[in-house]
């Protein structure tokens, strides 16, 4: 974890309400799939508090990209950043995605809703590097949103790929929980491990349809972060405590996550509502 | 204030003493900001900060509210974390040692639901080498039992102070709540009642509703509202207190440069404390100590406590 | 709360009744940051406005505190003003004919030193032909004689309440004020005294200074604390005002759109008042009507009074 | 006076520390000589309150530059801004300065102190037009602040221009007063009408020196403003009290001035200290 000042080198729109900000750094900066940076234009006065974003990808050590969708003030604030402009960031933060190397698990499914997408692109990198056969569930709420989210990304990668959308304008319509459950009953569950990020209801669904298939699953959570260095506590999640530990009943999402083992977590209080 | 040359003055003398213990310069981690300091052991040199104190000490582990935890605001945030904490014998054990390794001023910031409980606290904390002070925490606004908040009345106040120094073995500082009609009263009564020093302000009680759900955004429903918006009242408070009680102030609230916390050194405190800048600019204790000692410089000032209460002058 | 479709609800009722008065709609400017009304007739549609609430009015014209009367702070903005205005009799005589051909809710905010003055006052208002109520100021933290303010004791509130219903040929509004430890307890003695409605939260008291002076920004020293800043504070407690009394409750504070004033609708208040963001947005209550509107068609509210206090159901 | 939105044409730098921001608006604006606007960037979340700034030129009703001096939070925030960024804009406000045809006074001496030159260029050119006999001082801190104020425009109009600035940089080295006042000395006083826009200190200055010599003396003030249309009562400027008045001992700089004759104004009640 560092603390340093990102220059930005792009900051395109890819879709509608979707930017890719590319950020360039004088240090070397080595990431893992899934963690994630605070990022904040520099000497910004409003809004204070850093946003979360996952790297989602690291064009080297020192160019590093963000996917984002432009909801509130925060991502507003970062739309607005031109070229050469400064970037506060604190990185790279939080647990990565576990991945072994082929033969452990049979079959890796990643299971991706909305902007969750931006975690999960390097994990296909590295699952694929690993030799991990990989399929990929993508869904969003419209084709622009799809793309937004970096969908033709994902079609680069050549793996098997199910797009759902809400709206129906691509691929399946409704909800891809529906293409993951079924592959799931296709397949041994026991023998595949399942990788989701997502909105919090879609990944309570996924964790639940893993578990009734008997498959391993990671998700990785979002939740409101004041510091994302683990100091404020403002970041938990309930979670089923299983050994006496320093945090009580909840785990900070910044520091002992976000990427948490499915059945930790306490699905029944109530998550980020976002 | 004649600007000197810069040459004119080697070096600013930028230490304080409080309560009889020496602090290296006037900035310190506020409670529940600094988590256990070692959190910042990445980021900054801990050995250049003047202290830090911890996050709210209990007597138990605590496990806090569930989440929404923070909500952001204008300005600022409403936090209702619930002094989530790992308990006092915890702390002794598993982070005392590692914190000894740094040569800064700790200071326990001490909480509980019930005098006793309090007292608890300060029982186990005595047996830990390595605390300077301690910090009476009677104005968390996110945890009352039966409604009341022991910091907003000063009877309460003063008596739990009583009982606290006779039983502390350090120096006690109490930090007062705001949320308060007459903070200077208060405060009074608390330095009569035996207070080594004071610290304010806490937060400053406020809500966020969601108008989609219609529901308060904290799962606690209030909060406690910290940040650049609260510094205007929190300097206020201090100058207030600063008029009635010699005892030293520590100011808190909203800090976020050095000019931040210059006014409230003009308005009467000794030291200051941030809190909530450190998580948005974790090298806010490094950027303000600096801009105090070139602030100093440039105006020839040899010793930061010459600007204590400089307003009154 | 399903959304419904557009088409489904021709036009939602935005109109609401306080003490027997109705208003247009919800959103009033407050006073101090409305002028005399007339001063927007340039730049909004008077008519469309629920109502306005004039600068405190005093029996004798007042020249107010010398400058400087306002300071910038992050996110909000002091002010001591001292309540300069034109005195009661030269508001009716000079701007309520002006004022008269305008169809809105008129508010005269009644301010005094002493009981006296605001009863002084109040004969005189009763005179004015188009005032609809009166907002008795006992809050403003910028003007006290013997360092008390009013609004800051219930006994005290209570007592002024009382003479001035006595008084008052018309609804009484009475503005608390917010730098109390128990806002609910004093606006319970309030309303036990005559109170037809409440409003909250008048400024918060605070004090910048300028450190190359060394001395207070304002000439007053302090000054009220306004602006988006203060929306939490102000929310919580016209929340916790609104489960202890049942007359109506107009909530102030921070409001720059019509989401921070659905925040307040939600936790209890019939109406609103606007401040600060008139200065730097003069059209704010009208875009604060229409996203009020705009909000109620997306969810099939018919009638906004169906909002206040939903956040108990 | 209209509420309105400007679309930022130019906003260039003149010299290190002050800029000229141009704005288009969709309406005409009719503006007079030392009138003014609030101006804030749109949407924008800090600083809250918008910023005073004279008008400096009108290109046309619908195209009107702004000279500004970059000091804190406010002018740091017009400094961002960048061609087709919007302006939230109130405007024209204030009293303009009052100009008498040629004749009825015989000298107009303007004196204008660091960036306060912004509220006199077109009263210049008003004056020219009037034909009234004009001349100009001229002070700065340094050459480098003359030309920021925009001396270069003051230059081309071919008035007298008499520049002095703090360092000696350029001109006289020392304050505009001394030879302001060594002019006024060496001419009929009572025969020249003083307009002065600067700091407070200067302005008081100026007004003692002209009082001395009998002249006439208008001067632009500076308060910190909370609204600019008269509303906040919050830009005040102690006077002395000729006739009975709303509004006490105190006027408001925003709609009773900013134009005010000095000897109207208590010059020993602090003003803005800026
Ligand atoms: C570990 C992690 C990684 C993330 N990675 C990405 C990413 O790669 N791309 C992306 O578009 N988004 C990502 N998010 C979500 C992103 O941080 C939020 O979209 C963003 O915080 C919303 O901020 P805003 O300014 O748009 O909204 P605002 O409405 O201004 O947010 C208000 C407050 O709520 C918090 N908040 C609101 N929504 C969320 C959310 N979904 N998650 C967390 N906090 C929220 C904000 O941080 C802020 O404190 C991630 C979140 C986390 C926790
Ligand atoms: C009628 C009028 C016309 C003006 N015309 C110009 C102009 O053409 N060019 C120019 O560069 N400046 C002009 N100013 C001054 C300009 O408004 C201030 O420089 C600016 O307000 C300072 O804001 P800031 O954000 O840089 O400083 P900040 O330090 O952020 O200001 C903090 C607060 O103090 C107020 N303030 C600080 N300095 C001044 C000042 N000198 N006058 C008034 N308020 C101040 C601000 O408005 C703000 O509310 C004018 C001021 C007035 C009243
Ligand atoms: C998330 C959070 C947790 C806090 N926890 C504590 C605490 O445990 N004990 C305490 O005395 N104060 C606590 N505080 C209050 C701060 O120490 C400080 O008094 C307050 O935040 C005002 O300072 P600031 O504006 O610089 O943040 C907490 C503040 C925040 C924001
Ligand atoms: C400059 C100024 C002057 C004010 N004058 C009065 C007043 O005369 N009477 C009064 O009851 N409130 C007065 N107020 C308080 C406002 O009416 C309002 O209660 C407060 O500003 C909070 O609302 P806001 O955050 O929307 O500004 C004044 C506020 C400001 C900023
Ligand atoms: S965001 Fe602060 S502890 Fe996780
Ligand atoms: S700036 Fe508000 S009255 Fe002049």
């Amino acid at each position: 974890m560092i603390e340093t000042i990102g220059t930005v080198f792009r900051n395109d729109e890819i879709t509608p309400g979707y930017k890719k900000l590319t950020l360039r750094f004088v240090e070397g900066i080595s990431i893992r799939a899934g963690q994630f940076a605070m990022l904040r234009p520099r000497n910004a006065y409003e809004p204070l508090l850093r946003r979360a974003l996952a790297v989602y990808r690291a064009d080297d050590s020192r160019r590093l990209s963000f996917l984002y969708q432009i909801l509130g003030r925060g991502t507003a604030a970062l739309a607005c950043l031109k070229p050469g402009d400064q970037v506060e960031a604190l990185l790279p933060l939080g647990n990565p995605w576990p991945v072994d190397a082929a033969g452990s698990s049979e079959l890796a499914v990643v299971v991706a809703g909305g902007v969750g997408s931006a975690s999960v692109l390097m994990l296909c990198e590295e699952l694929i590097d690993a030799g991990v056969q990989t399929e990929v569930f993508f869904g969003a709420a419209s084709e622009n949103a799809a793309i937004g989210c970096g969908l033709d990304d994902f079609r680069a990668m050549q793996l098997p790929l199910i797009i759902t959308t809400v709206d129906g304008s691509l691929g399946e319509r409704g909800l891809v929980t529906t293409p993951f459950s079924r592959r799931l009953a296709a397949i041994d569950g026991s023998r595949s491990r399942v990788y989701s990020c997502g909105p919090w209801a879609m990944m309570k669904a996924v964790a639940e349809i893993a578990n009734e298939h008997g498959a391993g699953c990671l998700v990785s959570l979002e939740a409101p972060m004041g510091c994302g260095f683990g100091v404020c506590v403002g970041c938990v999640v309930a979670v089923e405590r299983k050994e006496a530990g320093e945090y009580g009943a909840y785990k900070r999402v910044c520091v002992d996550g976000p990427v948490f083992a499915a059945d930790e977590i306490r699905w029944d209080v109530a998550g980020m509502s976002h | 204030m004649p600007i000197q040359d810069e040459a004119d003055i080697l070096d600013t003398n930028l230490s304080v003493e409080i309560a009889g213990v020496g602090f290296r310069n006037p900035v310190i981690g506020a409670s529940g900001c600094f988590g256990y300091g070692l959190e910042f052991s990445e980021l900054i040199d801990l050995n250049r900060l003047g202290g830090f104190c911890t996050k709210g000490l209990s007597a138990r582990p605590l496990a806090g509210h569930p989440p929404a935890r923070i909500v952001e605001t204008h300005g600022g945030m409403l936090n209702a974390i619930g002094l989530q904490n790992v308990g006092a014998r915890a702390f002794i054990e598993e982070k005392l040692p590692l914190i000894r390794r740094y040569d800064t001023r700790v200071i326990a910031n001490v909480f509980g639901y019930s005098e006793e409980d309090y007292m608890e606290t300060i029982r186990i904390l005595n047996d830990g080498e390595g605390i300077s002070l301690y910090e009476l925490n009677i104005s968390c606004p996110n945890v009352k039992e039966g409604g009341i908040v022991i910091g907003n009345s000063a009877a309460a106040a003063a008596r739990l102070t009583e009982s606290a120094r006779r039983l502390s073995e350090r120096p006690l500082i109490v930090k007062l709540s705001p949320n308060v009609t007459n903070i200077a009263e208060i405060a009074k009564a608390i330095v009569a009642a035996g207070a080594d020093a004071l610290s304010l302000i806490n937060t400053i009680v406020g809500m966020a509703i969601d108008v989609n759900t219609f529901k308060p955004r904290l799962s606690y429903g209030t909060g406690g509202l910290s940040g650049p918006a609260i510094h205007p009242i929190a300097v206020r408070m201090v100058y207030e207190v600063a008029q009635v009680v010699s005892a030293p102030l520590i100011g808190i609230g909203g800090i976020a440069s050095a000019m931040d916390a210059l006014e409230f050194i003009i308005a009467g405190a000794t030291a200051v404390q941030i809190g909530t800048a450190n998580y948005y600019d974790p090298l806010v204790t490094m950027k303000v100590i600096d801009g105090l000692s070139d602030y100093c410089k440039k105006r020839g000032i040899s010793r930061i406590g010459e600007l204590t209460g400089a307003t009154f002058n």
